[in-house]
């Protein structure tokens, strides 16, 4: 289930000079999010950007006792996310969601991997479970590791690359993940949100193995309830390949069934 | 007597090709779904109509991702006309959909003259078996894969064949959905007209590209795609002005509406009823808000029917 | 190599119909008056181009007022092409636009082909006798007055006549500027290729309207208008890629240009050269960042010939 | 002469429901308005609102020793001055002018007949002169008579009508006139600025006087520097009827020489 509702906005700060974390609080009662579902945020007040946006629920405080607040952290990529980065402190914004599946919450210990922003939508598991993940976080560098501090509490063993070197390995999250044990030797669910390239990556290196992955899709979304059949990903169904829509059968999908073109 | 009981006088329902809709606000094929998608928001009953995403004969895949781009106030969009099939539509989505107080038309459309037809056929038989069906809309932006690829609805010659044909087929009122890529718009509808079509709706999407310079490939999977939104809009009432001058059926009009007044441009030019369809996107709510609109509107202005207002523009 | 270096070593020069522009930025007709108007902002001796605002035989009054309107993402005008008259201009522009290290092409209709002819032979021998015209641009989105008023543009028998005719006439290296609102604008312009033109440009505004609904009456004065802006830029940069697929001489690509990514599409798409039309009035120096930014582009693309960006579109 | 340069907001503050007051400072050094001149305003970041809108310079400080600034009042009528009036303190802007050839300035006692934001564009000449204007004020109601303490310091006399009677007589300006000895009787010369109707109104009035009329005109704008061709009113002008440029010919206008439709 998901609602349209206004929402005021608490707080839009600066987290480094392309990040930022909104906070909004909405204005009538609404349902609490599941981690990994996503909500579609109006950016702007005119035609231009047009579309509300996609972004994942990184933290949701208070829904037990009223004070309902939804965080999110976002990138400034181009206009829709330039356009929300100037709303500010008490403007109001409307909102879709909570939508989407979610991640299947794990039972014991767990692998994450998080490239860049996908962080964000991982979050929500680290703290459900803290402690119980072995955390592989890759970024651009090191000001793209926003929250290590706020992860690395919650995780119980966390391993860093960035492209740059300039915190933990060098290279990309996916080539320290070749040579770990936990994808090699173990069983642990892997829970995966980053850029395309680095889920591509990952199904190449999981292909032999029997892990289960969640992967949470990225895509263009127009509508974010079902309704355009703008956001689709080819996956596996029943020994035939379909388009399935990512904001409504997704964000998560098990990796195995998707179709990389 | 006060505006709102002024407003509850205002009488909103108009007469579209022998339907008689509680108010002239549909939501426009390919952007509501099957109506299941919205029902979460919009309570469906308040709707003149709910117009279906395009069906065809055999379900469709659909273009491969991305399938839509933004565009400077609008949107592309290559969707590639995926859908479920009439057979699923009628088993899995229909019963869902009568359930509500509005009327469903179901847009469909086919490649050949041959597919339209049979489309028309079973729409037409599950409506005579069952109802639910309330109308049929024709989109008719498709090529014609039996007479080279020719857009059935940029040519005034395949377009009177295959709307000739179906409505041989079908005793369901027929609204011939109009593309805007032609040059003279208002001919096309008259061809509709004199085929036989019950009504017209109009704009279809605009043919338009846009390109990732770095990359040098077009951003759409499809290369081009179709451009709706308020950034039509201007487009879309000229062309409900220059049908409405030119037929005597009624017209169903859209491109970009996302406000009462944007859905009163279109009533004012010419167009009996209007569709919301990117608008939903950008605000779930867009049509319940411009049904409450118009009736305030309407009772301000002093004009207590809507269809007094449909082509009232003074030029 | 520093970035800086590698820009200077960027050829941005362009042969367009014979005409060796220094670089493919030009400014489009209508939207920069005679060039005085913006001098006061931009150095005229960088632009690749000026195309000058319609003329045509006799001065014309044009529309009454309100000309033109606000659109999302756009705007809708109604000049009516008002414009001092060919003789004049030679007399009281001509002069000003030779001060400067830039090519003048001179954009011209009429509305019958008698006045194309004759407006083109006035051009042709001003050119030939003083200089300082370099090419002609002919607006061939005007209706016929001799006969039943059909747009020249729309209609592929009348375009043929009235560009063969001009091309009799002329010279000077002719540029026929094309409608958008036709249906398949690539058969447009290859019949104007076969009629003897030496290059295309597009588009041209789109036709719409604007309505006040409380007025029941048209925004602008002359009902219709033509849109322009970035909201018809994916559907020009469309239309500029169909062109490129169908004929052989060099477009000018134009339709929302505001800034340099805006320009790639359009070179990327097939265009030779670009225009920028209301980018002008958004930010007078658009023209001048959008050389600077297709420098710097090329460069770090590691391009050093802006034509071999046209016409690189994979898809 | 104009320029086009950018600017930083210095205010934008709120006068009533619907009137602000623009402060602006311009970031290179800017040649300084005439009364009666004006600016375009961009009025946004993104491409809705496109076009830039047009406001009379208001006042216009320190432009003798440099530490400029330009004042524009404003009103809030649709999304240009809607999304004009969300810009904040700090914001850039970008900016034309000034424009036009302003009012010719007065050489001893004047009439100014101004309504609604009309006052704006002929402020400046009343503080260039002095005590030396009887000003004709005409607003909707009180609230839209903002700056009445500063224009009444600057009058000799002041005349008042409202819509609503709400302050001075009730009715339109315009009326107020007709029994004015001012207009009957005199020759001063008049300075004019305000809706259509009201310099309509004027036009009927002075018909058969001899007395000298300069009013500002209104209209659409697409670029303000006479390129366009969007922004014209019919004159007459040796003989025959022309349209002419209001951003280039005008704003400011004979009012004997227009063409009323
Ligand atoms: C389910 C979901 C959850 C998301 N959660 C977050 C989040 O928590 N934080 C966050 O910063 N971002 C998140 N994103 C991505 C975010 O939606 C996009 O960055 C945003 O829509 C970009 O809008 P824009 O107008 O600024 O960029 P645009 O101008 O549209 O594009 C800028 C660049 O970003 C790329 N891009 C834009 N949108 C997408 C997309 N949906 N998928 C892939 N590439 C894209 C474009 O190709 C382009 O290179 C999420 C996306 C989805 C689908
Ligand atoms: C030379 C000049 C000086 C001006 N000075 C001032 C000033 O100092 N203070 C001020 O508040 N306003 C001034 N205006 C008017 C101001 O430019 C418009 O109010 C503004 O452009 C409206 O933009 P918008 O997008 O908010 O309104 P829109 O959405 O475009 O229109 C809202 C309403 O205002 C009307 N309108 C809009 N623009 C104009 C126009 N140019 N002429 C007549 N009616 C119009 C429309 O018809 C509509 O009813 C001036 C206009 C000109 C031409
Ligand atoms: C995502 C999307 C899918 C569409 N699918 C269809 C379709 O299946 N059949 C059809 O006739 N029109 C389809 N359309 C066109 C719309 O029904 C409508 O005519 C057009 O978008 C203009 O209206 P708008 O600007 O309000 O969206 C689609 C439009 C969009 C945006
Ligand atoms: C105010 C205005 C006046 C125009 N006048 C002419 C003209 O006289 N002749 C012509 O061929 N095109 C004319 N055009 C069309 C432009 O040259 C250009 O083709 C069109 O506006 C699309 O480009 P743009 O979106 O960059 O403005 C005019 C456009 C505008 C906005
Ligand atoms: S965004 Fe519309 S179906 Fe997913
Ligand atoms: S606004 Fe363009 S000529 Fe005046």
């Amino acid at each position: 289930m998901s609602e349209y509702f206004k929402a005021a906005i608490i707080d839009n700060i600066s987290l480094n000079e392309d990040l930022k974390l909104l906070t909004i609080t909405p204005l009538v009662p609404t349902i609490s999010p599941g981690a990994g579902q996503f909500y579609m945020l109006q950016v702007g007040n005119t035609y231009d950007p047009l579309l509300k946006r996609p972004f994942s629920i990184f933290r949701s405080r208070g829904f037990d006792y009223g004070h309902r607040r939804l965080e999110f952290l976002y990138k400034i990529r181009g206009k829709g996310t330039l356009c929300l980065s100037n709303l500010k402190k008490g403007d109001d914004i409307y909102v879709i969601g909570p939508i989407g599946n979610g991640y299947p919450v794990p039972k014991e210990d767990f692998v994450v991997i998080a490239g860049g922003m996908g962080i964000a939508s991982l979050y929500p598991i680290l703290e459900r479970l803290k402690k119980r993940a072995y955390l592989f976080y890759g970024a651009r560098n090191k000001d793209e590791l926003i929250i290590l501090d706020e992860v690395m509490a919650l995780s119980k063993e966390i391993i860093i690359a960035t492209d740059d070197g300039s915190v933990g390995q060098k290279g990309v999250i996916i080539d320290v993940l070749k040579s770990s044990p936990l994808i090699k030797h173990n069983s642990l669910p892997v829970y995966a949100c980053g850029p395309a390239l680095m889920l591509k990556g990952l199904s190449m290196l999981v292909k032999d193995a029997k892990i289960t992955c969640y992967v949470s899709l990225d895509e263009y979304m127009a509508c974010g309830v079902g309704a355009c059949l703008g956001c689709v990903v080819k996956v596996r169904s029943q020994k035939t390949e379909v388009y399935k829509r990512i904001c409504k059968e997704g964000p998560v999908f098990d990796l195995e069934d998707i179709v990389w073109d | 007597m006060g505006l709102e009981s002024r407003e509850e006088r205002v009488e909103l329902s108009v007469d579209i090709a022998g339907v008689r809709l509680k108010n002239p606000v549909m939501t426009s094929s390919g952007t509501f779904g099957y109506g299941e998608e919205y029902s979460e928001f919009v309570d469906l009953n308040r709707l003149g109509a709910i117009v279906v995403k395009g069906l065809s004969v055999t379900p469709k895949e659909g273009n491969p991702p991305p399938r839509i781009v933004e565009a400077p106030a609008g949107m592309l969009n290559a969707i590639g006309l995926q859908n479920i099939g009439i057979k699923a539509f009628i088993r899995e989505k229909l019963p869902f959909l009568r359930q509500f107080k509005t009327h469903i038309i179901v847009n469909f459309f086919g490649d050949s003259i041959g597919e339209y037809v049979q489309a028309a056929e079973e729409l037409s038989n599950a409506s005579a078996s069952d109802g639910g069906i309330h109308a049929l809309e024709m989109n008719i932006s498709c090529p014609n894969k039996e007479d080279g690829w020719i857009v059935f609805g940029t040519d005034p010659k395949a377009m009177k064949q295959v709307v000739t044909a179906v409505r041989k087929t079908t005793n369901l009122p027929l609204i011939i959905k109009l593309s805007p890529n032609v040059t003279d718009i208002g001919l096309m509808a008259r061809v509709v007209e004199d085929s036989g079509a019950d009504a017209v709706s109009l704009i279809n999407t605009i043919i338009g590209m846009v390109v990732d310079v770095k990359k040098r490939r077009p951003m759409l999977a499809n290369t081009t795609g179709g451009l709706s939104g308020p950034a039509v809009r201007p487009i879309a009432v000229r062309m409900v002005w220059e049908v409405y001058r030119a037929v005597k059926i009624p017209i169903i009009g859209m491109g970009g509406i996302m406000t009462t007044n944007d859905a009163l441009e279109f009533l004012v030019a010419g167009a009996k009823a209007v569709a919301v369809g990117t608008g939903n996107f950008v605000n779930p709510l867009a049509t319940i808000e411009i049904i409450d609109g118009l009736g305030r509107f309407l009772a301000e202005e002093g004009i207590y029917n809507v269809n007094n207002i449909t082509g009232s523009l003074e030029i």
